[in-house]
């Protein structure tokens, strides 16, 4: 077995160091009954680099790369362009084989990228502090109500239709346990009056902007009508590459912003790794969740970070902790990083305008397709169009077509009739105009 | 800065003499490496962009207006500045690395290879799932791997890391309890217990009890039997332990719970000691969490990303959250919400957006095709091996608080440093010096200035044999009286020993323009 | 190894005093790393292949009999070792390598990965050409680049590298000679010329002649003006010469050289210094070898691979070598063979097996495409301003033996140390201890302790202005007498200064197990 | 421009330094007629990396992958299948970025896998010693004659017909300078009668083996006969791996060996990069082309490599240097090492008896077809078959079903009407039992 060192040598002659007559001895407190052997699994044996690569090769080639394709989806996750040192550098043999930095003499590596990653999502929320990363961004938007219920001492939460379906269920799902999470009604691509849904019990409103369906939300009436009942804002971010363009969650009122960075240095991946991003303000970091790094120095007085205020977390608080979180999401963070790095201030907000400029001139042909209108009047590189049928069907027979055609919102709220004939389209710098083009004609084809 | 600097006595310094200060501040290959803020400035950028202008027209009147502030560098500065902090950075790829509970094995490239498959790399979650199956299939045949391993029924994909999974696994518990129209109150937690399971249980809305240790490392058994209760919903053990040990007890203990009515979560963050060899479905379990990351070697990449799927008994596996993925004759299918339940399933909800870490899915099923049934067995056997060699090598040395044979960690605590004035953190950071990764330290709770080491069964037998003698020469050392040599560890890091207090008392966890700052004062 | 066991006297051991040993061996993070031979055994391997049995009968009764003696070692040793390796050695990635006419600019990764494409890198030389098309528009498509770059009709696409350029140069010109019923033996190479071009003329079957320098730096056109005659075959320059400056009367000289019926070849290996603003054609070069591992940065990888593709004026055209490539209605062809020379051609012969460096032409070309024709000559600009701010910053510090302004390298001359017993190897020595690879030394002959510095355009004013003042730094410190910091340099490397001598008087160039070695005693 | 860190101000300031108007003023040396602007190139302006990315991956689309396909070409370059981490170390920036390491001090990783790779390389050749690379193996041959010419002062060099006709005509572009070259009349897979050939001005006889119709030839008498006269043996080798299965040169008289090393760890690369392979017996190193790593020891009596005997070589000696090579295959060496390095003894020989049985089969398979016979009575992986009609349309007509099958030995040798029918056909650990059968389907079909 190419991974293992050992030969029958070395397990004899390290048998015998210990004194164990063979390797069961060292499984004596297993119960007999619980002891199986190989014929218990039926499962293959050991094999070959050249084997495992064609059987993974095979499946992956049941599947339709994003990349091979017109291709428009995004919903929660979308498909930009990688440099190629980003997934160069993050397989540094120092960065992918390392430990959470627990030892910082001989990790700052990873210390100083994560504090420069912390600086960085700090900057583009416009917020004061931002932590090394939780999960995703929906388990960032579910950790920021907990956070909220604790500082506010208040157990509702309340969310706007338009956040993420998948976010406002995994929101539920956990701050329901120690409170009330309330969704707003849908209405799709259209302001909603989440003031009314707030009130002294309230601990804080959520909010996705750009919205699920694309649109772009303003915060500060919201963050207004919470702050006056004194709730906390929430904003939600799911393409931050829109943080280029628009103003900040930071700037219009946001007390707690948790996002999604997949879009910057990584990959699709089918839904995950993925890497959440948490920024707060100064005076709530101890009930933050999850790592933070801070700045100190060493005993010959040189600069040098360190994983700092760890008395919120498990391994010191234990059942006090401010979350549960222990592996985050590092390397997804380097990849973050390391791309924002290259992109930079010009660059960034660069990306964000050809975002939205390629999203605006495929709205401008989508919605000139007879039948076909556009229900998002805002929208940075995301937006929903309404089909004259059901959405899904469409879909389908526009892959079919090679063409992966956006999400159907009906994917995300099946239950909602609202939006059985909404289609949310993405578009990003990979975007071509011949992509757009193509898509017209199979779109047009499909609904007629 | 040199030592004398710092004033300290030079009597210190004669351990590791720090040389002369260089005029760069660099040595040799050692290079030091500023903040990208500080490094960064206006007019250069790492890429090149087709400029292009925006209308506001679909903007909202939300235009950002101030500028950011991010730096701009070209890519070859870039590049050196990470290369340069990789460098500063201990890995598996260049040492041995004994993190008790951590399971720093090897990372096989092949893994990243499939994983940057564009079928596997390039694939939106949401893109129409019949453009999919082989992504589906992929999940599924790791899946029944997992299965087949533990010998449980079931397996919840989602969760994104061990704790994660913990979250997941007392969820389904909790959604059990509540179709039995019983609300339980009580979790059953060990002392020794990693952190993450107390504040786990919290987070879920239990309450925890802890069981009390026995001195040989296991858990009290007795006690716990005692404890159990109609108000218990779950005890949530480790197994093996996290002293290193396997719960001799754990099928009487499981018997018991569920005599009580309670049900068994087991954290399997130490799955990889029994792999192949032990199934927990034998055992009694009935949730159990598996860290991808360690027992199955998708990279720590610093601190993650992980995965954490819960493998379920037939008891719990109704109550998995969704989304679900199911098979039929039109191919795999997953049911992303309540609409389309198959009957009998009442998913308690969900942990996360998208189907959970299908990169990290790739990268442990290639592990798992790699290794075969055969090398997972022999890989939990060489761990288990090279962990009892260890502690049989160096209970003469160290001090180990329990009776042998361990699984595959060896716990020490520092009573051997009795009276040297060294603590197990001092001991830790004279390793550092040697070339070593210290162990994991003051875990588990249970004994004093714990000193876990976990080997892995990545390392030869040269490779231990090294780390034994260096080991041995360390604590010879202490006991010497060689105080310095441990007080001021390390020496010849990157760093020296950094102060943790300050960085606490006055956070600093941002980088700030000086203007910034000042206005800050 | 202690210092004090080698013996030096510890007045210099204050410089930079060295640490007492560790008890591993290792410092931290910087480990000592034994042979492959030393940690590998039987028993193990890093692969699992099919076991596989088989007859004799295909074998001519040739079968190995003995073993071959290679080591087994798994694959987390493997890795190990060479991470363990790599971490011992300097890099562009790490830091400033100011190595003058080696061109030690950033390699982008993109153009790896491009490389890396199933449709360049699996692709076989002698597939059918028609499932080749791509690579072979590709190939064109990086000499349409090479010839307009350098204002030259054609090029030879084959040569490995300079040195292999060179060589694949002069043998146009000798089969051009020989075309026209000539035989001439001389070629005249300046003092200043790199031993590529002395000993590619000799490899040739051509005499040498110097051509004298002149104080200036250039090369004495007079003298070689003088020195042309009917038996001289070619001139060979390097322009702009390894003194980093541009030849003035280069044009003067081709004409003489055409005059007296001899052909000029350049060396093109700092063709990066003037890319994009002159044109080699333009100046009279009937051939000139151009290192795409330098100009077009694909990565010198610790010595190669590199390409040296020849572009060649419409006298030497025909004569090039195959394979030929050729473009007709039905699409590109490689001609490989005298059989079907399209009308006017006369290859004198092959270079090399197949087409030549393909994976270095799509690096090349993803090179090319980046920059632009707009990147490419900026990006020349850039070298030259960086040298000449070196050269500015620095020449009352060191000594500059030529006026500038320089090209794309800065050269100065040991004159800075007289008196101070400190060499230019010693010098250098000391800047590996400041964090920085040295500059090329002694080279170019033509001034004493040549300390030639060549920054490339990849280096930010930042990094120019921290290697300015550490020259000064150093340079300070030498005048100031601090002798020792010099001599025993480098204190902070992997190793210290290396015995070189007793490397070459007893060669060993291998490892050999114990026994044999004793054998050989 | 990405990769040009200087800013406008840095030139700005930079110019100011030097006290130089503006950057022409640093070009002043060229003379003004040489001098010209941007418009002078017919070429494009700078592109981002997704442009130069769609790009390339168009030209390379028009290509067919022989991983893509049943696939059996060999003739000097054989597709084999490369460990994941082989690629993954050679890209370790410390590896890629750095220079031929002439500062030993902080180059030993270089140096010391240089070293190993001399070990390695003499082991297989079973020669005493081996250099750090030449450029490849046809190179490698032409510089192996003229070392030969140089110890034997004597002028002609005799080649076997079996020799790969690039080699061939690689070794007579050079050698034929210094001497002469004479080659052998060819006899397609049967033995050759060479001592004829062999006389008291003949410096060096080339035979190679497997030769280029895959036919395994015996050394010995070769050697005897040329050494009788005071002649070298210059072994050739194309495919290394079958030294993993057969008797080393060494082992059976050669005196230089010339072998191309691009089977183990480098990819097919359209014929390069590759890596040369040289190695002969520790009397001649001083005659030796190309790199040497020596082992040494540092001033603290550490054991430290370094490029040793550099009295031989061109920047030394000049034109009195063994060969003019600078540059050599420095990263190819570093692939080669570490991938023979995970295979070790065990698996290398065991992929040698992989490579030999996959052939075997193939023969087996093709040889069954009616009116085609196989003409290499004993080979490696390698053997030569005779079709009933030309061999060139076939493998086209193959290429068209989608399958690569093979060389046409027309391809190497269109002079010689012997070569017309021949179709040279490789396997190896990567050919399935699968592809045979798909390649005999197709064969069958071509030739009915
Ligand atoms: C015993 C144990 N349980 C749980 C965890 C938590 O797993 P994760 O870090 O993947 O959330 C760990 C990881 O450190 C652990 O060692
Ligand atoms: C001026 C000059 N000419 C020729 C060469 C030889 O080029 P290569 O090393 O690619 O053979 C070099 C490279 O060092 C050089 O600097």
């Amino acid at each position: 077995m190419r991974y293992l060192p050992l030969t029958q040598n070395d397990r004899g002659a390290m048998l015998g160091a210990i004194g164990a007559p063979d390797i069961d001895a060292l499984f004596r407190d297993v119960p007999r009954a619980a002891v199986v052997g190989r014929e218990a699994f039926s499962l293959p044996d050991h094999q070959g680099e050249l084997e495992v690569e064609r059987a993974l090769a095979r499946l992956a080639s049941k599947n339709i790369a994003a990349g091979s394709v017109p291709f428009f989806c995004g919903a929660g996750a979308y498909r930009h362009h990688v440099p190629a040192s980003v997934d160069h550098l993050i397989q540094r043999s120092e960065f992918l084989t390392s430990y959470t930095p627990y030892q910082p003499e001989i990790a700052q590596g990873t210390l100083q990228y994560l504090y420069e990653f912390q600086t960085q999502v700090a900057l583009l929320t416009g917020m004061e502090v931002a932590n090394a990363s939780l999960y995703d961004g929906s388990t960032a938007t579910a950790e920021a109500v907990l956070m909220a219920q604790r500082l506010t001492r208040r157990p509702k939460a309340v969310l706007s239709s338009g956040l993420h379906p998948h976010y406002a269920e995994t929101t539920e799902t956990l701050a329901a346990l120690s409170g009330e999470v309330v969704r707003a009604p849908l209405r799709p691509a259209s302001a909603e009056d989440l003031a009314d849904l707030i009130d002294s019990e309230t601990a804080c409103v959520v909010v996705q902007s750009p919205d699920v369906f694309g649109l772009i939300r303003d915060l500060r009436p919201i963050a207004e009508a919470a702050h006056a009942k004194g709730a906390l804002l929430i904003a939600v971010v799911t393409e931050v590459v829109s943080l280029g363009l628009l103003e900040s969650p930071g700037a219009t009122g946001a007390d707690i912003v948790a996002a999604e960075g997949q879009s910057i240095g990584n990959g699709l991946n089918f839904g995950g790794p993925y890497v959440g991003l948490f920024a707060t303000r100064e005076r709530f970091i101890r009930q933050m969740p999850g790592r933070l790094v801070g700045e100190t120095v060493d005993t010959d007085g040189r600069r040098g970070f360190v994983l700092t205020l760890s008395t919120r977390e498990q391994h010191i608080r234990r059942e006090k902790a401010t979350s549960n979180i222990c592996t985050n999401s590092g390397l997804c963070c380097l990849a973050f990083t390391i791309h924002l790095a290259l992109l930079g201030e010009e660059g960034f907000t660069g990306l964000a305008r050809i975002n939205h400029a390629r999203a605006a001139a495929l709205a401008g042909k989508l919605n000139s397709i007879p039948g076909v209108s556009l229900v998002t009047p805002s929208f940075f590189n995301e937006f929903t169009l309404r089909l004259p049928k059901p959405a899904a069907p469409v879909v389908d027979a526009l892959a079919a077509r090679g063409i992966l055609g956006g999400v159907p919102a009906s994917r995300l709220l099946p239950h909602e009739a609202e939006a059985r004939d909404l289609l949310i389209v993405a578009a990003t710098e990979t975007t071509t105009s011949e992509d757009g083009d193509a898509f017209r004609a199979a779109l047009t084809e499909c609904l007629s | 800065m040199t030592m004398n600097a710092t004033g300290r006595p030079t009597a210190i310094e004669t351990v590791f003499a720090q040389p002369q200060p260089t005029i760069s501040g660099d040595r040799g290959l050692d290079h030091e490496e500023p903040l990208l803020f500080e490094l960064g400035r206006a007019g250069v950028a790492g890429v090149d962009l087709p400029p292009t202008e925006v209308s506001e027209a679909r903007l909202a009147g939300l235009r950002r207006q101030g500028a950011i502030g991010l730096p701009g560098l070209s890519e070859p500065e870039i590049v050196r500045h990470y290369v340069r902090l990789s460098r500063m950075n201990y890995a598996i790829d260049s040492g041995l690395y004994p993190l008790g509970s951590c399971t720093m094995k090897h990372n096989p490239r092949l893994n990243e290879k499939m994983a940057r498959l564009p079928g596997f790399g390039d694939l939106h979650p949401l893109q129409p799932q019949q453009t999919a199956q082989g992504a589906l299939a992929l999940i599924a045949e790791l899946m029944r791997w997992l299965t087949t391993l533990t010998g449980m029924p079931a397996v919840a994909m989602s969760p994104k890391a061990g704790a994660h999974g913990e979250l997941c696994g007392l969820l389904t518990i909790r959604a059990a309890m509540a179709a039995r129209g019983e609300n339980r109150k009580r979790i059953l937690v060990p002392s020794s217990a990693h952190g993450t399971n107390p504040a786990t249980a919290a987070l879920a809305g239990f309450t925890v009890d802890e069981v009390p240790a026995k001195g040989d490392g296991h858990v009290d058994a007795d006690a716990l039997k005692a404890m159990l209760g109609p108000d218990v919903a779950a005890i949530m053990l480790t197994n093996p332990n996290t002293c290193g040990l396997f719960e001799r007890r754990i099928r009487e203990m499981a018997e018991w719970a569920h005599q009580a009515g309670a049900y068994f979560y087991c954290d399997g963050a130490n799955f990889n000691a029994i792999a192949g060899r032990v199934r927990p479905g034998d055992l009694g379990i009935d949730a159990m969490h598996i860290n991808l990351h360690k027992t199955f070697s998708t990279p720590h990449g610093g601190g993650g990303p992980g995965a954490g799927p819960v493998v379920l008994s037939a008891a719990l596996a109704p109550f998995a959250p969704l989304p679900l993925l199911m098979q039929d004759d039109k191919g795999f299918r997953l049911i992303e919400s309540r609409e389309d339940l198959p009957a009998g399933t009442q998913p308690f909800g969900r942990m996360c957006a998208f189907h959970g870490q299908m990169g990290m899915f790739v990268r442990a099923l290639a592990y798992m095709l790699s290794h075969g049934a055969d090398g997972i067995r022999q890989a939990s056997e060489d761990a288990v091996l090279a962990a009892n060699y260890i502690l049989a090598s160096l209970k003469g040395t160290l001090s180990a608080p329990f009776e042998g044979p361990c699984m595959h960690e060896a716990l020490f605590d520092d009573a051997f440093l009795a009276g040297t004035g060294v603590t197990t953190l001092d001991f830790a950071k004279a390793m550092i010096d040697e070339g070593y990764h210290p162990m994991t330290m003051y875990f588990p709770l249970v004994v004093h200035g714990a000193m876990l080491i976990e080997p892995t069964e990545s390392e030869s037998k040269e490779s231990l044999d090294r780390f034994i003698a260096v080991m041995r020469g360390l604590a010879e050392e202490a006991k010497a009286g060689n105080h310095a040599r441990f007080a001021e560890a390390p020496y010849l890091a990157p760093r020296r020993r950094l102060d943790e207090t300050r960085a606490a008392r006055k956070p600093i966890l941002r980088w700030t323009p000086q203007v910034l700052s000042e206005a800050a004062k």
